[in-house]
């Protein structure tokens, strides 16, 4: 009978340094400064959060940073049971939320982790702040999490 | 060049994968190199000659099961002559890698070339024939070279 | 150029979380036994397209030793990295241009034990903000989905769960689908594994090992093939933007789109009286609602009456995924293409169980990238 | 009756170079985007659909067209992704070609791509086989030294492209210094080329002969860079290309085909049956293309080649087997000074893949010189000067078995 199989593993891993590009390093850089950076399009002036360097609706290169709020409002999240790490879907000890806000002068969402004494606590249209790393290093870390306004 | 942007390094994880790979060409070539035999499969409908020997034709898109012993001795199809490392460092001992077609065979064999004594003089279509290892074992191992006849 | 272009054939393996076979057998035996089944050769196709996808066959250039496999070893062969039904697209296309009479079309992965699904959704992510950020994955997306939809339209966890059961009792009643959990209650779905709530275990598709090939034909060279040729009278393709932040997840305008292009093709004005059945290809079971009101086959919010008066069971105004879908099998690449074939097969009376009665016209759905970034539709008529 | 297609504009994000560290893969695109409308008077919004692919195991990127959308300008518009190895480019135009021949659409862009400063390239092309070679260690292969599984593979860092460059060679009589000569006539031709990679004007045949054999007969000055770069196309229909006044500069598709054999070297759990030197598929392929643009004698209607070339010694190959020199006569059209881009049948005036190589690019690229061949619009000295009705591009992938071949010509076949 045909069909026979042996299998197969590779004890090897590829490894990519990846750039991060012009929008994203200024937009970490910022991140240093306890700063949230956007970008704005002069055309439409929409503001994203993070920057890119297109705006999607008109095509237009651009490249002017703002600065934009960090007191936001909840527009949307989910409750995290697991984590993925490298593809494996493992469950935590404490649920976390995962939202995604709307800050002053963006006009874009930006993800993020909710932090609350308990996830029930946890309510959309809730207005929520950004807290910071004691020390920034320019990572995306440096902005922590958010928290209940 | 403008300003260098950070770097994120990531990875594709081959270790994550299980492949499975249909064996039967190998499982019966490997078989015949216990006994110094070299076997192959033949299609029944265009006679062409496969080793090793998948259980199907590709030209006709047939199943084919006829099991065929092919001659030891062919001809030199293709070669390389390694002259130098993977880093282009020359090596010690230069050696060949050839391709050869047993006779009676429509397929190529890679395989070490030796019986020669100036790789310059090496050519396309010379004869040769298989050479084995003392003690077979039904591996791959078992075919040692082709040598120059 | 050719006016009209009909799936003329179509086959799909027996779905499995752990194929016995490796995926060249798989693709082999497939596509002989289709070529048995319509009495052709390999000869009698023009083209041949794959539905494969490097990172999830860990091969760079993953077609590179399937060729042979589906008979196109010295043919006209290309490859399209994205579901099926992209590829069938294609085929489409070439089709219509006149260059090309037909065309096998097949997509495969061997999801179910080769490798892991989240990790090669996570390789889809872009390298430099989501994926060292780990926030956004293909599951938490979803869930946000769900959630707003949920909140928006009071959609219940109870709803979903009845949801999930409608299309487990529909896989269980499908010969191909891998997954099979014939008790499964509406309380086993509210009991299982939460992940990103509200979307819990049994709510993911079954990602498995399998494949399906398709024969698209000409009209002119139907006949050689079938006298029940099912026409592809409509097709739409749009992408949303990247940007989750950016995305309105519950309009899915490109959704909209594409559907609202394949049926001005087909002709159709009010698709909730001229369509008869969907193929959906959703990853997650809440995701059924939001496409389905996205492609204009139920009124927006209407989810929970849908799932309260069985509008899209088998017996329903609106059959949606009477196959299962991919609740059932959820063979990435093939999963698209499997929703044309499970079409084709309602609407030539050759269901089974599955069967929706009196079913003429159907729309079929493919989806790619994190929250269905990138939507296929076609419409098909018999 | 069919549809004919143009292409009525190329563009690059620049000069190909090995390292972009300024910028991300989609800022690479955007650029290239960006130049190819900004040719013509269209906006971006008059685009109907895209094709985009690259070879993204190079950079790690599953799907990197859905990152990259918003970039392209494929947000909220219909967009495709083909790959088929290193003729991904030309996979993607010809099914931009589709997009339009269908009736579908009738404005389409084609976009190909590759950042390989992000990754290894050699690395990444291992990855074609290393399933299938690790499988090989459950049948006991020899595993000393160098004789073992990298043998088997296909004969040292180069794999099968030194194989099939001495069969090559001695099929057509030829030696290394006919490879050393088409090498260095191809880094000369890049030097006219504004865009190429590697450009070295008045590079000799000494020059490339000065670099060290890695696997004979084929030198470091055989291989191609790694090269960082985009390019984007635009095809429209014949009807669109009248509307927008543009029938003028424009480039016809007037035969298009590609084709796939099996895995001709580094088959190694099966045996091969096709001689990676042979290259049947693409005489099969280049004829049906010739006949599809109504080319009875491509050695007379063909005046420009771009046929693509991992390896220097297929400068040589593939213009024998596109049927544009009788079979072993490449190495005489090349000292007789044919193939030089003043010569009877200038072949790669851009330089070709072995002074650039961006690899998803890399196809397309080929088919981008031989429209700006047609336009008369190729910059910096390497435009072609006698009149041109037709340019042929080609282009291969995979283990030396995916072939594309594509016929741009000055005025529409006739329907």
């Amino acid at each position: 009978m045909p069909g026979h199989i042996v299998r197969a593993t590779v004890p090897i891993t590829f490894a990519y340094k990846n750039r991060v590009g012009h929008a994203l390093e200024q937009y970490i850089n910022g991140l240093k400064e306890k700063k949230i950076l956007g970008v704005k399009c002069p055309a439409c002036k929409k503001v994203y959060v993070p920057p890119r360097t297109v705006c999607s609706k008109c095509h237009k290169p651009i490249d002017q940073m703002v600065e934009v709020g960090q007191e936001g409002v909840l527009k949307n999240f989910t409750t995290a049971h697991v984590n993925i790490v490298n593809g494996e879907i493992t469950g935590v000890q404490q649920p976390y939320i995962i939202g995604l806000i709307k800050l002053p002068g963006a006009s874009s969402l930006i993800s993020g982790i909710i932090k609350t004494p308990s996830v029930h606590d946890v309510k959309t249209g809730m207005k929520v702040k950004a807290v910071w790393k004691e020390t920034t290093q320019g990572d995306y870390n440096d902005l922590a999490y958010f928290e209940p306004a | 060049m403008t300003q260098e942007t950070r770097i994120i390094e990531n990875t594709w994880d081959l270790t994550a994968y299980q492949w499975k790979i249909e064996s039967d060409a190998l499982d019966l070539y490997v078989k015949g190199l216990k006994d110094k035999k070299i076997l192959g499969r033949k299609c029944h409908k265009c006679g062409t000659v496969y080793v090793p020997g998948p259980t199907y034709c590709r030209k006709c898109f047939i199943d084919i099961d006829k099991v065929v012993e092919v001659a030891q001795e062919g001809v030199l199809d293709a070669f390389t002559v390694n002259i130098a490392d993977v880093k282009g460092n020359l090596i010690e001992h230069p050696y060949i890698t050839c391709t050869v077609k047993l006779d009676g065979t429509h397929s190529f064999l890679m395989g070490i070339l030796e019986g020669w004594t100036d790789w310059r003089s090496v050519k396309e279509g010379m004869r040769i024939k298989v050479v084995w290892k003392d003690v077979t074992q039904g591996a791959l191992a078992d075919l040692s070279h082709f040598q120059l006849i | 150029m050719n006016e009209r272009v009909a799936v003329v054939g179509y086959k799909q393996t027996k779905h499995t979380f752990d194929s016995p076979v490796a995926r060249e057998r798989m693709i082999y035996e497939l596509v002989k036994s289709l070529f048995k089944d319509l009495g052709i050769t390999r000869d009698d196709i023009d083209t041949f397209i794959f539905a494969s996808n490097d990172f999830t066959d860990g091969r760079t250039i993953s077609e590179v030793y399937t060729v042979p496999r589906i008979g196109s070893f010295m043919k006209d062969e290309t490859k399209v990295e994205a579901d099926g039904l992209s590829a069938a697209l294609y085929a489409y296309m070439r089709i219509l241009s006149g260059l090309y009479e037909t065309a096998l079309v097949i997509g495969f992965s061997m999801a179910g034990s080769e490798f892991r699904v989240p990790l090669t959704q996570a390789y889809s992510l872009d390298p430099v903000y989501e994926r060292p950020r780990g926030i956004i994955n293909y599951y938490s997306t979803s869930a946000l989905q769900a959630s707003a939809y949920m909140k928006k339209y009071k959609f219940t966890e109870e709803d979903l769960a009845r949801l999930t059961v409608k299309n487990l009792q529909n896989a269980n009643n499908n010969p191909y689908a891998a997954r099979k959990e014939p008790t499964a209650s509406v309380e086993d779905v509210l009991n299982s594994k939460p992940l990103y709530l509200p979307i819990r275990q049994a709510h993911v598709s079954a990602y498995a090992d399998g494949a399906c090939a398709v024969i698209l034909s000409s009209k002119k060279a139907a006949k050689k093939f079938t006298d029940k040729p099912v026409w592809i009278d409509g097709v739409g393709h749009f992408m949303d933007t990247y940007y989750i932040g950016d995305r309105d997840l519950l309009a899915m305008e490109h959704l909209s789109a594409a559907a609202k292009k394949a049926y001005k093709m087909a002709g159709i004005k009010n698709p909730k009286k001229e369509i008869d059945l969907a193929e959906l290809h959703t990853n997650f079971a809440s995701e059924e609602p939001v496409f389905a009101e996205a492609m204009g086959l139920f009124k927006p919010g209407s989810g929970k009456d849908v799932v309260k008066n069985g509008e899209s069971g088998i017996d329903g105004a609106m059959p949606v995924n009477p196959s299962g879908g991919p609740i059932g099998a959820n063979p990435i690449n093939a999963t698209g293409l499997i929703r044309l074939a499970e079409a084709s097969e309602q609407l030539r009376k050759e269901a089974g169980k599955n069967k929706v009665k009196g079913a003429k016209t159907a729309v079929v759905h493919a989806q790619d990238g994190p929250g269905a970034q990138l939507n296929t539709v076609f419409v098909v008529r018999r | 009756m069919k549809r004919n297609v143009a292409i009525i504009s190329v563009g690059y994000n620049g000069r190909f170079v090995s390292k972009r560290p300024d910028i991300n893969i989609p800022e690479l695109i955007q650029p290239a985007v960006d130049n190819a409308i900004g040719k013509t008077k269209l906006k971006h919004d008059q685009i109907d659909a895209y094709v985009v692919g690259n070879m993204h195991t190079f950079e790690g990127i599953n799907q990197p067209h859905l990152w990259a959308s918003d970039h392209f300008g494929g947000s909220k518009k219909p967009v495709m992704r083909i790959a088929t190895g290193g003729s991904t480019g030309a996979s993607v135009y010809q099914a931009a070609y589709y997009h339009v021949a269908s009736g579908l659409y009738d404005v389409v862009m084609a976009i190909g791509w590759e950042k390989h400063d992000e990754g290894d390239a050699q690395v990444g092309l291992m990855g074609i086989l290393l399933p299938e070679a690790f499988s090989m260690f459950n049948f006991g292969p020899d595993m000393s030294e160098d004789r073992g599984i990298a043998g088997l593979g296909g004969g040292g860092s180069t794999g099968g492209a030194a194989f099939q460059a001495m069969s090559y060679l001695t099929k057509a009589h030829a030696g290394i210094e006919h490879i050393d000569r088409v090498a260095a006539m191809m880094r000369s031709n890049a030097a006219k080329n504004p865009y190429a990679h590697l450009q070295q004007p008045g590079c000799t045949e000494a020059d490339i002969a000065k670099t060290p054999i890695i696997s004979y007969p084929l030198r470091y000055g055989h291989t191609c860079p790694t090269s960082c770069g985009a390019i984007a196309m635009i095809l429209v229909s014949e009807e669109k290309a009248k509307k927008f006044g543009i029938t003028d500069r424009v480039a016809w598709v007037k035969g298009l085909g590609s084709g796939a054999s099996d895995a001709t070297t580094g088959n190694i759990i099966e045996g091969q049956i096709t001689d990676p030197a042979e290259q049947y598929m693409c005489k099969v392929v280049s004829k049906k293309v010739y006949s599809m643009a109504g080319i009875k004698d491509p050695r007379k209607d063909i005046q420009v080649a771009e046929v693509y070339s991992g390896f220097s010694h297929q400068d040589l190959m593939w213009p024998e087997r596109l049927g544009l020199v009788d079979e072993g006569k490449s190495p005489q059209m090349l000292d007789n000074g044919s193939f030089a881009i003043d010569g009877e049948l200038p072949l790669n005036p851009s330089g070709g893949v072995t002074s650039t190589n961006a690899i998803g690019a890399s196809a397309m690229v080929r088919v981008g010189e031989a429209a700006l061949q047609v336009m008369g619009l190729a910059e910096g000295g390497h435009q072609v000067q006698r009149k041109i009705e037709n340019v042929v591009a080609h282009g291969w992938g995979g283990l030396f078995q995916f072939v594309t071949v594509t016929v741009l010509g000055r005025t529409p076949v006739k329907k």
